[in-house]
């Protein structure tokens, strides 16, 4: 029963939480520009809206340009419900929970590309391309990061993986898995989220010709996504683990606001790159991680 | 009667750089037939004395290799319209300072193998060698086929020679090779040769390179 | 039953069909079914704990007594070949009919169950000699199935290219046996482990299987064959066939000594093989040449397993060796049957269409629904995304690294740089597979060949379903298949034979069935949501451009073109094309071609050296007797020196 | 006695085709005497014969150990070649069917010499006998393919002469009376003059070698092979380079006895590497598909040389691939010949695409292509294994590696030749002339027994066929 309550509860706050992250990062944007900005529950009733709106689908599209949107969000609430939260601990972990966490992003990733490449639209192809292209550097960085925890607390379980400290290679590992973070969610400097109708976007151009429900869906799966990353990059860094727990909570939830105001001064602060630069970036952030890991190694064998 | 045999094995010697030197065809045929009709001789001359199939060998030698080779050769060269050897492929005259100098390497070259007690102080081994080398050169350098005849019955002459070392006692051996070197002279010659120019009109081996990869 | 008269049934049954094979394909279908599903059936009892099975013969063949023997490592690979020797005899009968191929059918029926015999021979010799002599039929026989349509001038090289390649290898393998041979007096094979002296041998067999595992450098012959074979060929050459090479190694790394340096180079190839294979596979056009190379990265992937596995063994045994192998092993199972599907998902396509160039393709998925279907899960499954098999066996390759790497010891080091090449190449092979899915079925058709496109028959489509069948059982229920799996790695390994299995596969297997129940339910939900609110249909809007064409969608390069960038050193593109120029500008293109770098880099150079050294050798060959006189002299004097030298004191 | 009837009962065969009248009758001695030859050669390996010390001739195991091969051989060609004579019922066929049988005579005379002087003898002969036969065609083409077969042939069979006297002679100075037999010369053992029997080694290697067809005395070959008819072809390739290589093998014998056993074998293995080697890299260019099999067979020469080489179990191995070649290889030749003939030409610029119009010989041919490139289940595969073990067990990893590098050049230059004489479309000439050919079982049947038999042979080697063998090794390498 507390089984089936906790799984609920970590549920609902998965489900609910998320679209007030992007709210967020544009009260920050607007903060830092002297503007007022939308609503930080926009994104709220956006979703609603978009729920109740029509569909309109291309002449070419397949059902699976329906189902798509639908398996990304359900591989991006599982990769979400695998996540330990801070003194909860996780749902529920086994050994190597921490691939696939890795892997349901990918296999989200999968999806929304192949939706996007549904309607034979070249902006689809585009951003599909843009997004599984960078994805293998985010990717490589990503398991570089796992890797240096794992050397660090000797465990491939996501629960005893992000408890300890990330220790000396902290600094390194939260840079590393914030330029990670800011890729996967399509900001600033690799995308950029406000934009429309250029050539140069990679989620947008994906989500073009998505309309209604499925819209819906994908906006707060992107949503979703923000919120594990912020997440994981907090339980990364923060020595959770080792605080009382409602420290733990408080530091949690500190850090992923401390990560969104992070996103929105970058956002703020910088322009997008030319995406000639952004394997570069990518690359020096998979280095970041990979650094870490060699701390790391050398940490433990001190 | 070593020091004749020995004289008759200097001649054959002296004919092989004849053989060598001559450019004109006929002349080549003529110290071919010559070297035949010494070398026929010198087994009666051997000190064991002579039985009647050495006598047999020497007489099938002379007549084969002094009279019916030679005939044939010059009818096929007749036949043909030739009666000297044109653009060797080695010329004449390094024809002859490698013939010396093969004779010089050969009586080298014999040093090295011992002799048996009774054939001490004879020249057949350098002898033989030389005459080998002589066939080797003529077979390689000229392009004509009747001076490539002569050179493969020069190189027979020099088989026979060191035969001779041999020819009492294995005389099957030497009788039946030295009889059946003489079937293929006459076999290539009176033949092949013939059909060749038959063939081709010529009897340059320049024309009979149709087969090459 | 035993598996001995089984698999003597399951052999005559299948050397039957061969020789009614040609005149009746329907008897031939029948033949050749019954004798796999005998022979799976022997393997399955002895992977189902049912004991090994040795067998000697009292006669000799070829002046050797016969040496069989099934035990879990050779019964793995038997079930593969078993499994996917049924799929493809089903699906070419329709796919390469008689109707079609009127020539070269008959031929076909006869060689596949010779290629079928042949592979189960080698998987059960116990003897050098057999071995080989199974190994060649293989070979040959692989070889003429390949180049079934031999009219074709391609499938003619490509097929030439796989024989010299293969002879290659077994010229290796030649060495190896007869080394062994020569070296423990015995053509005899089995464990011996204990005779250190033989260890140096394995390089060689690395050499002669890595060639027909197509392991990265040695790959060359691979892409051109797959793609030019009739796909139901390709599916066992890629499925099955490679996997033989596969089987070499894991047969003798686990019989003989191998060097201290062996798991590092084997983990090393892998690696290397992952990576570059899947670069190549991204930047391909043409979709057989794409799943080809993307068999490189699979078998880069299964090595990486093997190596780590012998890692593991050199270093006093580590018990996450013996995940690693499981999982090599595994993905063995994997890659044969996720491959299998999409070749045969790849033939359907390219019936239907007759082109294998993605850029031609487009719009299928309304003509050829089921193919479709089929295409995506193996593409998901290839790509190791779950709650498919492909991310199970990876997973327990990942598991046995990460332990390696959490021992921190020499071994880690290793397995640091193979977990990152397998995490990369992963992230590739997705770009890959969302590529190829994307252009051939999505968007609209690009050429008129594909708008009479039709999906292929019940013949074609029912071995399609039974291979996705396989792929979703092993994803969704992977702790049914573990005990197989763990009896083939003690087999390879016996020390490790008491350990419990150390990876969770019954929570993976149940997260991955929750998973799949999940993304179900939330599709149709969805779906059903859709449809509810409308689901008008439109052209596609495309930032309001008012006159979309076919030819504007991505193309192949194009799509790949960001990923095949990071690789131009190694993948060494050919660009040809002409700008528009002008007011009305006419004629312009561009065409970008991918070549094999290895072969046309490397060594056709080689080659072409040899063949002038060749002509300048045959030069002397030259007509004129007087020259030949000379080299017989020289011929003379070269051996009266080598005498000379040799007999000196 | 029966020994002799081999020699003999050819011989007159030879003697009555001479004065056979009828040209289409005449080609039916052919096989009616190999099958009476088979026959008398199969009741000999059966019950071999005692042979005397001192006898000059005689079925010893080594002659039991090769010369059924090479009856066995004959006999398939023979009925080869009575289908090809009758599509060559053009030319008159009695100087052809007389000197096939002498032929036929000499090389069983050849094999069981068991002196020098006779050894030296029937080769010669055999030399001189195959001359007409490979001008059969009677083109400009044959006779300088025969002017340089009689004249390189010639060359190395008079060296032969030299270096066997030089034997003698060396046998003279160890004390020997003139008994050139070589059991004698064997029992002479290190009383042999050293500096002579080296001599008598290099000549004898060279001499026999050409006729073998080692390189670089091979030159003669391709230009043979390539325009004699192919039975004529198999039949050289598989019997006249045996008897070539049992007189190597003898003069081996008295050479190791003599103490100089280690570099006679370093030279055979040497020249074997170099022929091989050779053979390669011009099968890797050549555009002939006879030349090929010329190439291809002083490639297995070397083989077998180098078998020679490797003590006991190399040289049974040899005798095994002395076989398995010979048979594989009549197959090769007489499938060649068939397209050959339908072609019109041997040369790839003209011939393409003959698996439409010969189907069934091309099959063959590419059968026999898998075979002599030692693919299973044939036996040239098991003899070259053995090869290759002996050679590895002998410690000779280099020599090894050239061998198989060897191997896989030849393997790549075979399978590019027959595969663009099978593949492709036929050229309009090649269909022409193609019409006038037809693939009758007299044609097609002989090629095929020479490949079930090789076929045969490795898969089920007769156990006494082994023990055959073993005895010739024994014979040739006694135990000290």
């Amino acid at each position: 029963m507390i089984v089936m309550l906790d799984l609920v509860l970590r549920l609902a706050l998965w489900l609910l939480l998320p679209p007030l992250l992007p709210g967020l990062i544009n009260k920050v944007k607007a903060w830092v520009a002297g503007r007022r900005g939308p609503p930080v529950l926009q994104l709220y009733h956006d979703l609603a809206r978009l729920w109740q709106k029509d569909v309109v689908l291309s002449n070419l599209a397949s059902p699976g340009f329906v189902i798509a949107p639908a398996v990304a969000w359900v591989a991006l609430v599982g990769a979400a419900m695998l996540l330990p939260l801070g003194p909860t601990g996780a749902a529920f972990g086994f050994r190597g929970d921490v691939l696939l966490l890795v892997y349901l992003l990918a296999l989200a990733r999968f999806a929304t590309a192949w939706a996007a490449l549904e309607t034979g639209s070249a902006f689809g192809g585009m951003g599909a391309a843009r997004e599984v292209s960078y994805a293998v550097l985010t990717e490589a960085a990503l398991v570089a990061a796992v890797l240096s925890l794992s050397v660090q607390s000797g465990s491939i379980t996501l629960a005893t993986l992000l408890a300890p400290a990330a220790g000396a290679g902290a600094v390194l590992l939260a840079g590393g898995l914030f330029a990670v973070l800011l890729a996967e969610n399509c900001r600033v400097p690799f995308d950029d989220p406000n934009t429309h109708l250029e050539l140069t976007m990679i989620h947008e151009v994906m989500v073009l010709d998505h309309s209604g429900p499925p819209l819906a869906v994908i906006l707060h799966g992107a949503s979703l996504k923000l919120l594990l990353f912020s997440v994981l990059l907090t339980e990364a860094v923060l020595p959770l683990g080792r605080l009382p727990p409602f420290v733990a909570a408080a530091a949690l939830a500190g850090g992923v606001l401390s990560v969104i105001l992070g996103v929105g001064l970058v956002e703020s602060l910088l322009a997008r790159f030319a995406f000639r630069r952004v394997p570069l970036l990518l690359t020096t952030a998979f280095l970041l991680c990979l650094f870490s890991l060699l701390v790391a190694w050398n940490g433990g064998a001190a | 009667m070593n020091a004749s045999l020995n004289l008759l094995i200097g001649l054959a010697m002296g004919l092989n750089l004849l053989a060598l030197g001559s450019s004109r065809l006929p002349s080549l045929i003529r110290a071919m037939s010559l070297q035949g009709v010494v070398l026929g001789v010198m087994p009666l001359l051997l000190e064991q004395g002579a039985d009647w199939r050495v006598g047999l060998v020497a007489l099938a030698t002379v007549v084969g290799k002094g009279v019916v080779i030679p005939s044939l050769l010059r009818r096929a060269m007749r036949a043909a319209h030739i009666d000297r050897e044109m653009e060797p492929f080695i010329g004449f005259v390094p024809s002859l300072l490698l013939g010396a100098a093969g004779t010089i390497a050969a009586v080298a070259l014999a040093r090295a193998l011992p002799l048996l007690p009774e054939h001490q102080g004879l020249l057949l081994v350098p002898g033989s060698i030389a005459s080998v080398l002589t066939g080797f050169i003529l077979l390689i350098g000229r392009a004509k086929a009747i001076s490539q005849v002569c050179g493969y019955l020069i190189l027979e002459n020099g088989i026979y020679l060191f035969g001779l070392l041999l020819i009492h006692s294995t005389p099957l051996l030497v009788e039946s090779g030295i009889l059946l070197d003489l079937t293929v002279g006459v076999f290539v010659i009176g033949i092949i040769v013939d059909r060749i120019q038959r063939a081709f009109d010529s009897l340059d081996t320049r024309k009979l390179t149709v087969l090459r990869e | 039953m035993t598996p001995g008269p089984l698999l003597s049934v399951a052999g005559v049954v299948l050397l039957l069909g061969l020789v009614v094979g040609p005149g009746r394909p329907q008897l031939w279908r029948i033949l050749t079914l019954c004798g796999v599903a005998i022979g799976m059936g022997a393997a399955v009892r002895v992977l189902s704990g049912g004991g090994d099975w040795e067998w000697r013969s009292g006669f000799p063949l070829g002046g050797e007594a016969m040496h069989l023997r099934l035990d879990g490592v050779s019964a793995l690979f038997l079930v593969l070949v078993c499994t996917v020797g049924g799929g493809g005899c089903v699906y070419g009968g329709e796919y390469w009919s008689d109707h079609h191929y009127p020539a070269s059918a008959p031929r076909g029926r006869a060689w596949w169950n010779a290629l079928l015999v042949s592979l189960g021979w080698v998987l059960l010799s116990a003897n050098g000699l057999h071995f080989l002599l199974g190994w060649e039929l293989f070979t040959v026989s692989a070889y003429f199935l390949i180049t079934l349509d031999r009219q074709r001038l391609q499938v003619r090289a490509a097929g030439w290219l796989y024989l010299v390649a293969s002879h290659t290898g077994t010229v290796c393998l030649f060495a190896f046996f007869a080394l062994l041979a020569a070296r423990t007096g015995s053509w005899d094979l089995g464990p011996l482990r204990g005779q250190a002296g033989l260890s140096s041998l394995f390089w060689l067999a690395l050499l002669g299987f890595g060639v027909k595992a197509g392991l990265f450098p040695l790959h060359v012959w691979l892409p051109s064959a797959h793609a030019n074979a009739p796909s139901h060929v390709s599916a066992i050459l890629s499925g099955v066939a490679l996997k033989m090479g596969v089987y070499g190694i894991v047969r003798f790394s686990g019989w003989l000594p191998v060097p201290a340096a062996s798991g590092w180079v084997v983990i090393g190839l892998g690696s290397v093989s992952a990576l570059l294979g899947i670069a190549f596979s991204v930047a391909q056009n043409d979709f057989k040449r794409m799943l080809a190379y993307c068999s490189v990265e699979n078998v880069g992937i299964i090595f990486i397993g093997v190596g780590g596995a012998m890692l593991a063994v050199s270093h006093g045994d580590a018990p996450w060796g013996r995940l690693a192998m499981a999982g090599a092993l595994l993905h063995v199972w994997n890659h044969g049957a996720f491959k299998s599907l999409l070749f045969l998902g790849a033939g359907s396509v390219l019936h239907a269409a007759g082109t294998r160039e993605m850029s031609r393709l487009g719009g299928l998925w309304p003509r050829m629904p089921w193919t479709a279907g089929l295409f995506v899960l193996g593409s998901v499954a290839a790509s190791g995304l779950p709650p498919l098999n492909g991310l199970v066996s990876e997973w327990l390759i990942y598991l046995g690294l990460f332990d390696a790497v959490a021992g921190r010891g020499p071994a880690g080091w290793a397995a640091l740089p193979a977990i990152l090449a397998l995490a990369t190449a992963g992230a590739l092979a997705l770009v890959g597979f969302v590529k190829t899915g994307a252009l051939i079925f999505l968007g609209a058709p690009r050429t008129r060949a594909v708008a009479r496109a039709d999906e292929c028959g019940w013949g074609m489509r029912v071995p399609m379903l039974a291979l996705a069948a396989v792929c979703l059982a092993i994803g969704l229920a992977p702790v049914l298949f573990w005990p197989a799996v763990s009896r083939a790695v003690d087999a390879w390994h016996p020390a490790w034979a008491t350990r419990e299995s150390p990876a969770p596969l019954a929570t993976l297997g149940l997260f991955q069935a929750t998973l799949g129940i999940l993304v179900a339910t939330a599709a149709a939900a969805l779906w059903y949501r859709a449809k509810s609110r409308g689901g008008r249909r439109a052209p596609t809007w495309d930032c309001g451009f008012r006159a979309p064409t076919a030819r504007m969608q991505y193309t192949a390069a194009s799509f790949a073109g960001i990923t095949a960038g990071w690789f131009d050193w190694i993948l060494q593109p050919m660009l040809r094309w002409r700008r528009p120029r002008g007011l009305f500008p006419t004629g312009a293109f561009r065409r970008e071609s991918v070549p094999e770098t290895v072969l046309e880099r490397v060594i056709s150079p080689v080659a072409a050296g040899v063949l002038r050294v060749s002509t300048a050798v045959r030069r002397l060959q030259h007509g004129r007797l007087q020259s030949y006189i000379l080299y017989l002299v020289t011929g003379l004097l070269g051996l009266g020196v080598l005498v000379l030298l040799e007999g000196a004191p | 006695m029966r020994a002799l009837l081999l020699v003999i009962i050819p011989l007159v065969g030879a003697a009555l085709a001479a004065f056979w009248p009828g040209n289409r009758t005449r080609p039916w001695l052919l096989p009616a005497v190999g099958l009476v030859h088979a026959g008398l050669t199969f009741w000999l390996f059966l019950d071999p014969p005692r042979v005397g010390p001192a006898d000059w001739f005689g079925f010893d195991p080594l002659a039991r150990a090769v010369l059924p091969a090479v009856s066995l051989l004959f006999l398939v060609c023979a009925a080869y070649g009575v289908s090809y004579l009758q599509v060559r019922s053009e030319r008159p066929n009695r100087v052809f069917v007389a000197l096939l049988l002498t032929v036929l005579s000499l090389l069983s005379a050849g094999h069981q010499a068991r002196h020098l002087g006779l050894l030296w003898i029937a080769t010669e002969a055999v030399t001189l006998a195959a001359v007409p036969l490979l001008h059969f065609n009677g083109t400009p083409r044959a006779f300088e393919a025969t002017w340089k077969y009689l004249l390189v042939g010639g060359t190395g069979i008079a060296l032969s002469l030299l270096g066997s006297f030089c034997l003698g002679y060396s046998s003279l100075h160890g004390g020997g009376g003139g008994d050139l037999t070589f059991v004698a010369l064997m029992s002479q053992g290190a009383g042999l003059s050293r500096p002579w029997v080296l001599t008598a080694w290099v000549l004898l290697l060279v001499g026999y070698g050409t006729k073998m067809g080692l390189a670089p005395m091979h030159t003669w070959k391709p230009d043979a092979y390539g325009e004699a008819p192919g039975l004529v072809g198999a039949i050289l390739a598989g019997g006249v380079t045996t008897v070539a290589f049992t007189a190597i093998l003898r003069v081996r014998a008295v050479i190791g006895a003599a103490g100089a056993g280690a570099i006679a074998d370093r030279s055979l293995l040497v020249i074997g590497l170099f022929s091989m080697a050779v053979a390669a890299l011009f099968l890797l260019g050549t555009r002939d598909f006879k030349r090929m099999l010329a190439y291809s067979s002083v490639e297995h020469m070397g083989i077998l040389s180098i078998g020679a080489a490797l003590g006991g179990a190399g040289m049974w191995a040899a005798l095994f691939h002395v076989w398995t070649n010979s048979l594989t290889k009549g197959a090769l030749f007489l499938s060649a010949a068939n397209i050959r003939r339908a072609a019109g030409s041997p040369s790839l610029d003209a011939v393409r695409g003959m698996s439409v119009l010969t189907p069934r010989s091309s099959a063959l041919f590419v059968t026999g292509l898998f075979a002599v490139t030692a693919c299973p289940p044939f036996g040239p595969f098991f003899s070259e294994l053995k090869v290759l073990r002996a050679a590895l067990a002998a410690g000779h990893g280099v020599a090894t590696a050239i061998f198989l590098g060897c191997l896989l050049l030849a393997f790549f230059g075979l399978t590019r030749v027959v595969f663009a004489v099978v593949d492709g479309r036929p050229r309009r000439a090649a269909r022409v002339n193609s019409q006038r050919f037809v693939e009758t079982l007299g044609v097609i049947a002989p090629p095929l027994v020479l490949l079930g038999l090789s076929l045969a042979l490795g898969v089920f080697t007769p156990p006494l066929l082994q023990d055959a063998w073993s005895a010739a090794v024994a014979q040739l390498r006694p135990a000290p």
